[in-house]
């Protein structure tokens, strides 16, 4: 009985993303399309909060949904309204591409099953278990993510980098938004410094529970999305110079310990055991500003404008970010 | 490192890096540039002056690199590779002189005797070739190191003339590259052995080796220019008359020959061969060629063209000899493969000359030129009669040992109608130019060409050495029975060959 | 009687699927972006269902795949964020 | 615990960073990262010729758990190629950027995307992969958009969108090889896959998505615009390392990993690919009308050589002959990475000179840049596959094979191929022979040309006649000796 | 020292050419030729040379044959020297005659004394060749034209003996002539030597170059080409034929067939001649058919071959001798018009001609006579034949001479005087012992002679202008038309570029959507598919 009402729920849940992703990707209004995608990450997140994955809930309610709508939301501005005239394919083309796309669909769903069904369902869950202990962390999912795969998210740093140097390399930004009314700016100035807190929470708790950088740095990088939205061209962000900085600081952290260790005859990021816990904590904060100032820059779309730079509330920001 | 294993090296290397040195020479540093032509050709012939003896004396000299497990850069001596070595050799160092002579005060000099060098190196490559591998090397190395040369004048004829050098010889290159690749999965490395590798093994497929013998054939046919591949020779007369002159007759078209004699002697086996019956293929080829390009020949008022089609026909001889079995033939091929050389650099040369001081290109323009220009003339008018084949100029040499060949090989007797009646074409292109150029009366004005000052006809390096190679081409048939004379290297290939 | 990782799986898949069908047929770069999102929250998915599967022998679910996802999220994120800038830039080269 | 294979992806992530953190010292620390990191794998190179595989488990956990680095003769001598080629380009670069802000720009990106490459060289983690082949396309893709211009961009936006199409694509497969057998580490997965759908579809998916990125026609139609309008060092790099990066991939899969789960059939449609490819894009390339386009085509063609090899590799007996051939597969990837660089670089200079890279008005460059042409030429030669270059051995190697596997196609495929690069060289060469204005130095612009040369010089010349120590890397055990001296 | 004699005769004309090259004075001729005669007479028969190192190995010797020929030649090279070194320069004929007269005489010294078949090519091509030179001294357009065909069927000539030589050694497997006699010569190589040396001597059909040649080229060239260089051609046929060797008595009825025909040919076309050059030419033709046609005889029947071979020498000798000095004499003529001395020496020289009684030319009839007494009816026909028609044909020759006026040029003596020096030589013939023998067989051709001179005139006087219609050197335009034919154009193959059509489609311009991946994508997903597919199908 019990089990019947989860399997209803999960197939309402599925039955919504589907219906929402196919919606978000079929319809012609890119407008309609955005919001319908933010409400797909939302639904997202709640599967994977069914899913037991409550670190992946967060993320994508931060940077899925949050972030990512946002620069939607922000290239929306600057499209042309109704998106371009519909491209029709002909019959038989869209026939075949149909046929072609339910086929990968059976194949890979085929392919699916016979790998669920096959042997162990445990796979790494439980070298993983075994060595959390030594890893310094007692969250797994950091576990994994700063300790036995670390070499990963170093270079999932790589590529926010990469990607935010890209941004920046295509020119300045775009001129921030007017002046909004003295209700919103009243608002931003009672949530910004909301979402810095929760930010620096959230970073310190990714130790033992659901959380981590990403989810703080991505918090961080909401408040100067606020920011801007409240009229701070510069989004709150330091000096072009300190941004750099910033930007290279995760990095820079994770390649000075796992260097460094191997100074003491450790191999390339293998934390001693005892120090584990400080190092990973190190790494993550500055891999925090790092995320928020590259999150924050690739929403804002290139450097601020000088004038933008000397913003009403940087300083605030900045202690905030140094959290 | 002894004598023995690096003297091939050495002499690929005497040419090799003063070509490359000279790219890095200003186009101004004329002495120097001369300087380093010369040192590299005269080291060159005293090197090759030691193989000679060496290996009349029996000595092995060998280099091998290895490229990659099993394919082996191989340069080796032998008899054959000598022949052609001292060949280009000899006429690199002339060749140099002319150039020097031909080019001055011209454009681009860094680049010209740059890749001049190279390709000589090519073909010094090819001649001392100790596998089929190597050969191809030097094969398409010869190809790149000579369009250059061929689109030097960078005028639109000459860019399209070197286009269809280029679009023949490179795909005659992957013909002959998939047949000796063919060929070496079904025989191993092919490394060139007296009487053949092939006559051995019994367990391969006849037919697969016939394919792969045409194969080999049409890919070396195309430099050796016989017909129908031999399109791209009359389009690179646009060449400067030095480039002519090598390439008709040392680099290329020699390098086809030589393939062919390679393939045939040193792969195959020419009983193997024989047996095979593609000698016959060979030889109708060759003959028709002969035919062919001394037809063609006659209708040519440009004398540089009329020159070209009499190489697409003489160098058949070559292919001939090859195609003949028994010892007297294979004679005739050899020593003509010097002789051909001799006596038509003789007449590029000439031909240079008249183009050089009198601005004469046609047939039809020369008249008299022989009182104008008597040395030049004389050394043209002793290659042309050479190349008839009228004693006791080196021509009748080959041509004897041939005929004598088919006559004896009582298989071949058709071949004499096709010598008789080359001879007879080669008289008729030949003796009107003669005509003219002794006999004619010369124009008020000549067509064009610089003035040369001087109690000479014209300038010194460009006089003397038409006059030595056709005091060559003389005294090679003059002196055949002499020792060390290419009759007898040629005798001595054939009697290694048949091991008579 | 569905298994929640079975469900989840072809649901995945089916994102996946559509979202890919999508990306191919939209004309605007901003739909196409949205559709790519939409195909890699399918693949998440399904990796999200076969870390639920572990949930049978031991009592959490393998936290691997969770990993994987967060970099896969962030990833998305960051490809997003280009692929937006170029888009704009584009636009203003055509405006200008 | 072998450190020394971290360092060709640390030095250039560190590289980077300080060129982001010090925009007036990013030459210096570019270069300085890029000369480090060429000495660190010719380390790796020396050890693995010495002692045949390296491995490295980052942090000291055990592969499956964590993430093991491991360097065989294949990526080692594809990390050498990456690192010199990297170098030249980047000293290139230094003059192609007039303004510093450019090269501040260019440097981070640069360095990132050979972060990249090393990284998934040295990996031996298929979500790792993932992650460097999305760290790889995104600085590529920017690099690509840093020309500015209009077909830049739509180009790059397209080479993004397919990539991530790509991307997917193999995450997937990843995800269904993980379902399947709970692990992501190559080595121990070469161990359990089994011939079964799961692994059967995830080879196809990121067969599929690795296809795309490594444009193997029909795959291909993004490349020729990308690599055509990237600033011409970003080009180079394009070209000769990153199409190559995914086409390792492949060959690691099919070979290592999965070749129990392989049918001569599949191997067989990817030879007929990369014979399409062959000759489309020569073809294509003999008809361009610009220089890089040429070029980008002509990349189209190598690439389909590459794959040529598969079908025959996968006939081959494992043994000598397929050392062999593995070796020579190497050498022609390798030679065609260095021609092709250095191809790029002379275009970016001639560009650079002349204003276009219009083929038809070329004329002249002979004379205005003897050593660019000289530089085209002996690339040319190695794109053709004319000795002394490397193809000219892999090609003859090549054939050997196929004619011993009796897979005849291929011969006329190949000859057809040489053929018309033939063609498009020449083409090339005979327009820069031909009449035109203006006699330069011999070396018109060192810091330029030099580059292009030294790359030149080693696909034509270094490659041709040192091939056998390529053998001797990739081949355990094979030593062939020098000249006989 | 018989080697260094044999090698005097053989390199005084290099010598010689040396001397002309060095300083250009003409004496050379005569200082090239005077010693070779002189060492001919000095040098004993079958003293020999041997040049290893030279060419293929040259070897030379000195036989009873190549002496009568060493001797002969020489004395007419030697005359024929200092008529062209005395006589007054031809501006235009300047260049080069000397050195051409020169390597004429090495190529006929070099054939006469080569003992090996390689040896006697390389001369009789050199003496072939430079004669062209010779035949074109004057450089006037008929001299051209005649050069032209002459240098045509040279070449012919040299190369049907160049195929012949072939065969022969490679089936007597040497190059001597003395290894010729043992084996059975290929009838190819038999033919082709016919035709070779048949065209030396003028056999009917390959005469055609030899009227227009002996009418242009200067009478010096004539002298020796009708002497010296004609007769090489019979030496050639002794050299190569030897009546010992098999298989060659079926030619002799062939060779004695085209003699006859060459006789009657001669006698008939040279009557109707107006031009006494062209008279003694084909007087020429008519003698080298008897010639032929006794050598036919002799090859016909072995058994007496020696004899006849023996006496036909020395007819042909006589020959050489006589006609030499015929057209020196008409050389002279030429240029003095009807002196009295000139046209009795003339006179004398149609005498011994025609074998009159008291001439050397009734000695050597009378030994070809004896020599033939025997089985050879049809020859001894021949040979009464050939007498009435050369004495008509001497007739025609004298009548033309005295009717012809030419308007004296002032000359020098020298040639002259060498003709002097030549004539009774020639009257005598060859130095047998003299015997003055009156015999009908002489009386016959005197009495022709004398009756033709009587009736021409009188034909003449009944009707004026009869032989007008007679035409010298007769039209030979066959060789050039074939020259022109070859060198109609022939089209040369091109080879075409771009017109290769690739029939493979973009994958982009499929039917899809513009601005899309639809197109792309499609193949991708059915690459995808294809290539599950290709992996599944085997499992």
């Amino acid at each position: 009985m019990n089990a019947l009402l989860w399997m209803l729920l999960d197939l309402l849940l599925a039955a919504m993303l589907l219906g929402l992703g196919w919606a978000a990707v079929a319809t012609r209004d890119l407008k309609r399309g955005v919001a319908l995608f933010i409400a797909f990450g939302l639904l997202l997140a709640l599967a994977w909060a069914r899913l037991r994955a409550p670190d992946l809930a967060l993320a994508e309610a931060a940077i899925g949904a949050g972030i990512a709508g946002a620069l939607l939301l922000a290239a929306l501005r600057s499209e042309p309204q109704g998106g371009q005239p519909a491209a029709v394919p002909s019959r038989v083309f869209l026939l075949t591409l149909n046929l072609f796309s339910v086929l990968l669909a059976v194949t890979v769903a085929w392919a699916l099953l016979s790998a669920l069904a096959m042997g162990d369902s445990v796979r790494l869950a439980q070298p993983v278990t075994e060595h959390l202990s030594q890893s310094g962390v007692s969250n797994p999912v950091t576990a994994v993510l700063l300790n036995f795969r670390a070499y990963d998210t170093l270079l999932e740093l790589a590529v926010i980098l990469s990607a935010v140097l890209g941004v920046l390399a295509l020119g300045p930004a775009r001129p921030g938004y007017r002046l909004p009314g003295p209700v919103l700016y009243g608002l931003i100035r009672w949530l910004v410094p909301l979402l810095i807190v929760t930010g620096g929470y959230l970073l310190w708790v990714g130790a033992h529970a659901p959380g981590g950088a990403f989810q703080a740095g991505a918090t961080l990088a909401a408040a100067a999305v606020l920011l801007r939205l409240g009229g701070v061209d510069g989004a709150g962000l330091p000096a072009a110079v300190v941004s750099r900085w910033l930007l290279a600081a995760g990095l820079l952290a994770f390649l000075a310990v796992g260097l460094l260790v191997t100074a003491f005859g450790y191999g390339f990021v293998q934390y001693p055991p005892d120090l584990a816990a400080g190092l990973i904590l190190v790494i993550e904060s500055a891999a925090t500003l790092s995320i928020a100032v590259a999150l924050a820059l690739a929403y804002i779309g290139g450097w601020p404008s000088r004038r933008a730079q000397s913003g009403s509330l940087h300083t605030h920001t900045t202690e905030g970010g140094t959290h | 490192m002894s004598l023995s294993n690096s003297l091939p090296l050495l002499i690929l290397l005497s040419s090799l890096l003063p070509g490359l040195a000279i790219f890095l020479l200003r186009e101004e540093s004329f002495r120097l540039r001369t300087a380093l032509n010369l040192f590299g050709a005269s080291v060159k012939l005293i090197l090759v002056g030691v193989m000679i003896w060496g290996v009349f004396h029996e000595q092995v000299y060998e280099t091998r690199w290895t490229l990659a497990p099993g394919l082996d850069l191989v340069l080796h001596a032998d008899a054959l590779s000598v022949l052609f070595v001292s060949l280009s050799t000899l006429l690199w160092l002339v060749t140099t002189v002319y150039a020097i002579g031909y080019l001055e005060d011209s454009p681009h000099r860094s680049r010209f005797f740059g890749f001049f060098s190279l390709c000589v190196t090519a073909t010094v490559g090819l001649a001392l070739a100790g596998n089929l591998f190597t050969f191809v090397v030097f094969y398409e190395f010869l190809t790149l190191a000579t369009y250059p040369l061929v689109a030097h004048k960078g005028t639109p004829e000459a860019i399209r003339g070197a286009r269809i050098y280029l679009a023949y010889t490179l795909a005659g290159g992957m013909a002959l590259l998939i047949g000796a690749v063919w060929l070496r999965t079904l025989a191993g490395p092919l490394d060139f052995v007296q009487g053949g590798i092939l006559g051995g093994m019994d367990h391969l497929d006849p037919w697969t080796l016939r394919w792969i013998f045409l194969l080999l054939i049409v890919g070396l046919g195309v430099k050796a220019a016989l017909v129908p591949l031999h399109g791209w020779l009359p389009q690179a007369m646009v060449a400067p008359a030095p480039v002519s002159a090598l390439l008709h007759a040392v680099a290329v078209v020699k390098a086809g020959a030589f393939g062919i004699v390679r393939v045939v002697y040193d792969v195959y086996g020419v009983e193997f061969a024989a047996s095979l019956g593609v000698l016959a293929l060979l030889g109708a080829a060759a003959a028709v060629t002969i035919i062919y390009g001394s037809v063609k020949a006659l209708s040519q008022d440009n004398l540089k063209k009329r020159l070209a089609y009499s190489t697409v026909s003489q160098v058949s001889y070559i292919a001939l000899g090859t195609a003949i079995l028994g010892p007297l033939a294979t004679v005739g091929g050899m020593v003509h493969l010097v002789h051909q050389g001799v006596m038509k650099i003789t007449l590029f040369f000439a031909a240079g000359n008249y183009a050089e001081a009198l601005g004469v290109h046609r047939v039809s323009e020369m008249d008299g030129v022989g009182r104008r220009m008597p040395g030049t003339t004389l050394a043209f008018t002793i290659g042309a009669l050479g190349m008839i084949g009228i004693p006791p100029v080196a021509g009748f040499v080959s041509k004897w040992y041939l005929g004598l060949g088919a006559a004896e090989s009582g298989a071949a007797l058709w071949v004499l109608p096709v010598l008789v009646g080359s001879s007879l074409l080669n008289a008729a292109y030949f003796l009107p130019i003669l005509y003219r150029a002794w006999f004619g009366q010369p124009p008020a004005k000549w067509p064009g060409g610089h003035t040369h000052a001087g109690r000479w006809e014209i300038n010194q390096a460009l006089l003397w050495p038409p006059l030595l190679t056709a005091g060559l081409a003389l005294a090679a048939g003059l002196f055949a029975a002499a020792p060390y004379s290419p009759l007898e290297w040629a005798r001595l290939i054939a009697e290694r060959e048949y091991s008579l | 009687m569905l298994s929640a990782e079975i469900i989840y799986g072809l649901t995945g898949v089916g994102l996946f699927t559509l979202g890919l069908r999508a990306t191919l047929l939209q004309a605007s770069l901003l739909a196409r972006i949205l559709a790519i999102n939409v195909c890699g929250a399918g693949v998440f998915l399904m990796f999200v269902s076969i870390a639920y599967q572990g949930l049978a022998q031991m009592q959490v679910p393998d936290p691997v795949p969770h990993a994987l996802v967060l970099t896969g999220i962030v990833v998305a994120v960051s490809a997003t964020a280009l692929a937006l800038a170029l888009g704009r830039r584009l636009r203003e080269s055509k405006d200008e | 615990m072998n450190n020394l294979l971290a360092l060709p992806v640390v030095l250039p992530l560190l590289g980077s960073l300080l060129a982001l953190v010090w925009p007036r010292r990013a030459d210096w620390a570019g270069l300085g990262a890029s000369v480090a990191a060429f000495v660190a794998a010719g380390h790796i190179g020396a050890e693995v010729m010495r002692n045949a595989t390296l491995e490295l488990a980052v942090g000291g956990w055990a592969p499956g758990l964590g993430i093991a680095l491991r360097a065989d003769g294949l990526s080692a001598s594809l990390l050498l190629m990456s690192t010199l080629v990297a170098l030249a380009a980047g000293l290139y670069a230094t003059t192609y950027f007039a303004e510093a802000q450019k090269r501040a720009d260019f440097w981070p990106l640069w360095l990132l995307m050979i972060t990249a490459l090393h990284a998934l060289l040295l990996s031996g983690d298929l979500f790792n992969i993932y992650v460097t082949l999305e760290l790889l396309g995104l600085a590529a893709v920017a690099l690509a958009a840093l020309g500015g211009s209009r077909a830049a961009l739509q180009a790059a936006v397209r080479y993004l969108t397919v990539g991530l199409l790509g991307s997917l694509a193999f995450l997937t497969g990843v995800g269904l090889i993980y379902a399947g057998y709970g692990t992501l580490d190559m080595v121990m997965l070469a161990g359990r896959v089994d011939a079964e759908p799961a692994t059967w579809v995830a080879l196809a998916l990121m067969t599929a998505g690795l296809l795309i990125k490594s444009a193997l026609f029909p795959m291909h139609f993004w490349l020729p615009s990308a690599h055509a309008n990237a600033p011409a060092p970003v080009s180079a790099a394009l070209s000769a390392l990153v199409v190559k990066a995914a086409f390792y991939l492949v060959l690691r899969l099919w070979l290592d990993v999965f070749d129990v789960a392989l049918s001569q059939a599949s191997a067989g449609l990817l030879g007929l690919l990369g014979a399409s490819a062959v000759i489309w894009g020569s073809w294509q390339a003999y008809r361009a009308e610009r220089l890089k386009l040429l070029a980008a085509y002509s990349t189209v063609a190598q690439i389909g050589y590459l794959f040529l090899f598969i079908p025959v590799l996968l006939a081959t007996e494992p043994g000598e002959a397929r050392d062999l051939l593995f070796g020579a597969l190497v050498l022609f990837a390798l030679t065609h990475g260095f021609s092709k660089s250095a191809f790029f670089l002379g275009a970016g200079v001639i560009l650079h000179r002349a204003g276009h890279d219009r083929i038809a008005e070329l004329g002249g460059t002979s004379r205005a840049l003897p050593v660019t042409t000289f530089v085209l030429a002996l690339a040319g030669i190695a794109l053709i596959g004319l000795p002394p270059s490397g193809t000219f051995l892999a090609k003859w190697q090549l054939m050997t094979s196929a004619i011993a596997a009796g897979q005849w196609l291929w011969i006329p495929v190949i000859a057809i191929g040489t053929l018309l690069a033939g063609a498009y060289v020449f083409r090339v060469l005979g327009h820069a022979f031909g009449p035109g204005e203006g006699v330069g130095p011999s070396l018109a612009w060192a810091r330029a040309e030099l580059p292009a040369l030294l790359l030149a010089l080693v696909a034509t010349a270094v490659l041709g006649l040192g091939a056998a120590q390529v053998w001797t890397m990739v081949v355990p055990g094979s030593n062939a000796e020098g000249v006989s001296l | 020292m018989n080697e260094i004699a044999l090698s005097l005769v053989l390199l005084s004309p290099f010598v010689a050419i040396a001397v002309l090259l060095a300083t250009s004075t003409r004496w050379c001729l005569v200082l090239a030729t005077a010693p070779v005669l002189a060492a001919a007479l000095m040098v004993p028969v079958g003293s020999t040379l041997e040049l290893g190192w030279l060419l293929l190995g040259v070897h030379f010797t000195l036989d009873a044959t190549g002496q009568l020929f060493l001797v002969f030649s020489s004395l007419v090279w030697l005359v024929a020297g200092i008529y062209a070194a005395a006589s007054p320069a031809d501006p235009r004929a300047r260049q080069g005659f000397e050195l051409l007269f020169l390597l004429t005489l090495a190529g006929n010294l070099i054939l006469i004394l080569a003992a090996d078949m390689v040896t006697f090519y390389v001369g009789f091509a050199l003496m072939g060749l430079a004669g062209y030179g010779m035949v074109i001294g004057r450089r006037s357009q008929r001299a051209r034209r005649a050069g032209h065909i002459y240098i045509a069927f040279t070449l012919v000539g040299e190369l049907a003996l160049f195929s012949a030589l072939l065969i022969l050694v490679a089936a007597a497997d040497s190059r001597l002539f003395a290894d010729l006699s043992g084996i059975t010569l290929p009838p190819v190589a038999v033919g082709l030597l016919l035709l070779g040396f048949g065209i030396k001597v003028a056999l009917p059909g390959l005469h055609l170059w030899l009227p227009s040649a002996y009418t242009a080229a200067p009478i010096v060239a004539v002298a020796v080409l009708s002497g010296p260089m004609m007769k090489a051609g019979l030496l050639g046929w002794l050299r190569f034929l030897p009546a010992e060797a098999d298989g060659l008595m079926e030619w002799g009825p062939v060779l004695m067939l085209l003699g006859a025909a060459g006789l009657v040919l001669g006698v008939w076309l040279g009557l109707v001649q107006r031009e006494p050059r062209a008279v003694l030419a084909y007087s020429s033709i008519a003698k080298m058919g008897l010639i032929t046609a006794l050598f036919g005889g002799a090859l016909k029947s072995p058994a007496e071959a020696a004899p006849v071979a023996a006496a036909l020498v020395l007819f042909a000798m006589h020959h050489l001798l006589v006609k030499s000095a015929l057209f020196l004499g008409v050389g002279e003529w030429e240029k003095r018009g009807r002196a009295r001395w000139l046209m009795a020496g003339l006179g004398l020289l149609a005498l011994t001609m025609i074998g009159a009684p008291l001439t050397g030319g009734a000695l050597v009839k009378q030994g070809l006579g004896t020599a033939i007494a025997g089985d050879f009816g049809v020859l001894s026909a021949l040979l009464t034949l050939s007498a009435i028609g050369t004495a008509l044909l001497m007739a025609r020759f004298m009548w033309l001479l005295t009717r012809k006026v030419v308007r004296p040029t002032l000359t020098d003596s020298i040639p002259a005087a060498a003709w002097l020096v030549l004539l009774p030589v020639a009257f005598l013939g060859p130095f047998t012992p003299f015997v003055i023998t009156l015999e009908v067989a002489g009386m016959l051709p005197l009495g022709v002679f004398l009756l033709g001179l009587a009736g021409m005139s009188w034909l003449n006087a009944r009707w004026p202008g009869l032989w007008a219609r007679g035409r010298s050197g007769d039209a030979l335009t066959a060789l050039n038309r074939v020259l022109q034919h070859a060198r109609r154009r022939l089209p040369t193959p091109q080879i075409q570029y771009g017109r290769l059509q690739v029939a493979l489609i973009r994958p982009e311009t499929l039917p899809a959507p513009q601005g899309t991946l639809a197109g792309p994508g499609l193949l991708w997903l059915a690459l995808f598919l294809g290539l599950l597919a290709a992996t599944l199908l085997p499992h």
